[in-house]
């Protein structure tokens, strides 16, 4: 019997390891699971290296994380928001890492990881501060970059519902990396705002394939505005 | 001369989007361009976050957390959206599936590089987003920008002093002052505003510009 | 306004040029477009290069097409097949070519194509006779064979169900190729059994946006078993 | 000695199966293996033309043509079920997501490698279909085949003769006579049938064995 349903985040968030790679979903608040980040800060783990689209906002959710000093290196697309303060004060005293990836890369480097590829050829980027020193080829007469994927140790994702196999299915523009990450970690946790009975989910619809996900937890919590 | 405001540099670009056409349109100005899309044309927008179909901020006390643009604002879905992963979406941009694509700038190139995601100050944070992605995820990119700085130095120009987003992507540029069409053999002005003519515009940009 | 629904499967495929190259859906007779194929063997274009994952089954659809030898060059996964009597016989005469992918690679190589990636490097196939004469590399252990993206002129998808945007959602195993084939050809053209009012089918559920599809044309028929 | 005929062989197979694996069973004789799973577990089975959750071919007249397993036959599907587009479904088991696939072969090597896909014979339609992905999509990737030819030559060999599927990813070998284990020290038997000893098996395969 598969039952991938855990009682809390707590337990959703165990055995997670000082020095993992972390991929946590989210485009602003929108599908940031803060449940699990709570949970994850309670567990202790640390020296981790965040992935993720932004680098926290406010004081909640990865920011909370990061303001906790778990965090060692972010790799990410738009680290400097108006509510990225404690990102900005850790980065600016040379405190925390950062790799900063055009949005589009790091879409296609997460799921590349998931996907089994190697490297792959983007055009995004060539030509820029963000390709310098990486492998360049002309094919078919346009330049292109070389990127390789981004595996990750664990994925913390958030999703609208999901059933005792890890099926999910999202909420509007809240779907964002979570199903690319569910793809590209080793242990992917996903919070719910609600579980349903295996066979619930319309087949035609399901948006992540349980084979991705570990472990699933209800949590009830209104996603804050990320205006 | 009569400089256009905000809105009116908005409308320029959408008078020139074709019904049917599928398009983004970046944060900041360019955004102001859903304003103005021409009663009786259908134009879907995208927004990179993972939406197609993109309708107008819904009304006070409707808004939805998790229904936002790539500026992480408030939006809608108009009949016909559909929603995709991130994957899937900047995979739509780099195969080149969007008619247009309107960003701003701080320069452009006559060559159509275009920098608009990094000051190079020292002490900036680099952040880029998706502009990368934008600026070569178009069948046709623009961009909406004012003509000069507010110190009066052209943001068209030979070449581009702060760090590129994409090289030579950039196909037209619309302005404050008038419409560049940026072109292999030159550039191209043309609906200059009231009261400047072509001679003005070249001094005013420093550019060998050709009237169109 | 958009309007993508034409009136008959004629319409549908006016304008495909001879020496055109066609990715055509299906995986044996699930998702076959049938009434596209039909209409495409009336319209007249020939020397064609099809990609599909097989090479025709039994008498009707792409098997019809090759036996009007309106067909060059087959790219496929797997075209030796108890009922592929036509492709069979042609091949074996040296009348038609072959170009045998890997099914995988030949998947991936389409969504390449659809996601404007220039190059991938892939597992399939390593050190085997498919990759004879490929570039190779070893990554982070790993041993992959770099493949190139399959771009297409026309693509001819099934689909259950589309709008006038072009929006479609699948029939079960029927999806297979339809997705990623959409994304990569200049002109897709899907035949749905039915078509919906705008705003019917659910953003949550929408399998191809309409960006990718050029002509919706309803047409009626019972796909034929596969067994 | 009792070889084990195809529905033995199956089931021994089945046997090793956990509950809550995911699965995919190559067409021929690993088909066999989903009717022998073991009660109690829940085990999920992949289609590479895009199914998770597939369940047993459906009663007599209830047969779906849009409802079709890798070998073109029709099955069904199970509660959790979920479909997905072909490069999705293939990126499942290039990423090693799959926990177990059990395939037949014309040969094996010692080594792992897999000989599947193509007799070589110069008439042959070169015909490869998933088999190579199949070959590096699992976890463990398990071969379930006669231990000999008709002929009697063994299929377990030192090199492959036959044209290659994939290098060194078979792990494990069901056959009719026993189940050998590929290690890196060298292929370990077990599980021999009734009547037949290691110095035999070692002499009708021809193979330097120890005994698990």
């Amino acid at each position: 019997m598969i039952d991938k349903i855990v009682p809390t985040p707590e337990a959703a968030v165990e055995g997670i390891r000082d020095g993992a790679t972390v991929l946590v979903g989210g485009f602003g608040t929108a599908g940031m699971p803060f449940a699990l980040l709570d949970a994850l800060i309670a567990q202790g783990a640390t020296d981790l290296t965040i992935v993720s689209n932004n680098a926290g906002n406010g004081d909640a959710g990865l920011a909370a994380l990061i303001a906790a000093r778990r965090v060692r290196k972010v790799i990410c697309s738009f680290p400097r928001q108006h509510d990225s303060w404690h990102f900005d004060r850790q980065y600016r005293a040379g405190e925390i890492e950062l790799e900063v990836v055009p949005q589009g890369n790091l879409a296609e480097r997460i799921r590349a990881a998931g996907a089994g590829i190697g490297a792959f050829f983007t055009p995004t980027g060539y030509g820029t501060l963000l390709a310098e020193g990486k492998e360049t080829r002309t094919i078919d007469g346009r330049d292109y970059v070389l990127e390789y994927p981004i595996r990750a140790d664990v994925a913390l994702i958030k999703a609208r519902a999901g059933d005792r196999h890890g099926n999910l299915v999202y909420a509007k523009t809240a779907r964002n990396f979570g199903p690319i990450m569910a793809s590209a970690a080793a242990l992917t946790i996903a919070q719910v705002s609600e579980v349903v009975p295996l066979g619930a989910l319309d087949p035609e619809c399901v948006v992540t394939p349980g084979i991705f996900v570990s472990r699933v937890v209800v949590a009830h919590e209104a996603t804050p505005p990320s205006w | 001369m009569n400089k256009l405001d905000r809105d009116a540099m908005a409308a320029r670009v959408a008078r020139d989007i074709p019904d049917g056409a599928y398009v983004n349109l970046g944060i900041g100005l360019p955004t102001l361009v859903a304003d103005h899309l021409p009663e009786g044309r259908e134009i879907v927008l995208h927004t990179e976050n993972g939406l197609l179909g993109m309708g107008p901020r819904p009304a006070a006390g409707h808004e939805d957390p998790e229904l936002i643009n790539a500026g992480k604002r408030p939006v809608t879905t108009l009949p016909g959206a559909s929603f995709f992963h991130h994957a899937d979406s900047f995979a739509m941009m780099r195969g080149g599936h969007l008619d247009i694509c309107v960003l701003g700038a701080f320069e452009v190139s006559v060559g159509g590089d275009l920098a608009n995601w990094h000051t190079g100050k020292p002490d900036a944070i680099p952040a880029v987003g998706g502009a990368m992605d934008l600026a070569i995820g178009a069948k046709r990119v623009f961009v909406l920008m004012e003509a000069l700085t507010k110190e009066g130095r052209p943001k068209l120009v030979r070449e581009c002093a702060y760090p590129l987003t994409g090289r030579a992507c950039v196909s037209r540029v619309y302005t404050d002052l008038a419409t560049f069409d940026l072109r292999p053999d030159g550039v191209v002005a043309r609906d200059l505003v009231e009261g400047l003519d072509i001679d003005a515009l070249r001094r005013l940009v420093d550019l060998d510009l050709r009237a169109g």
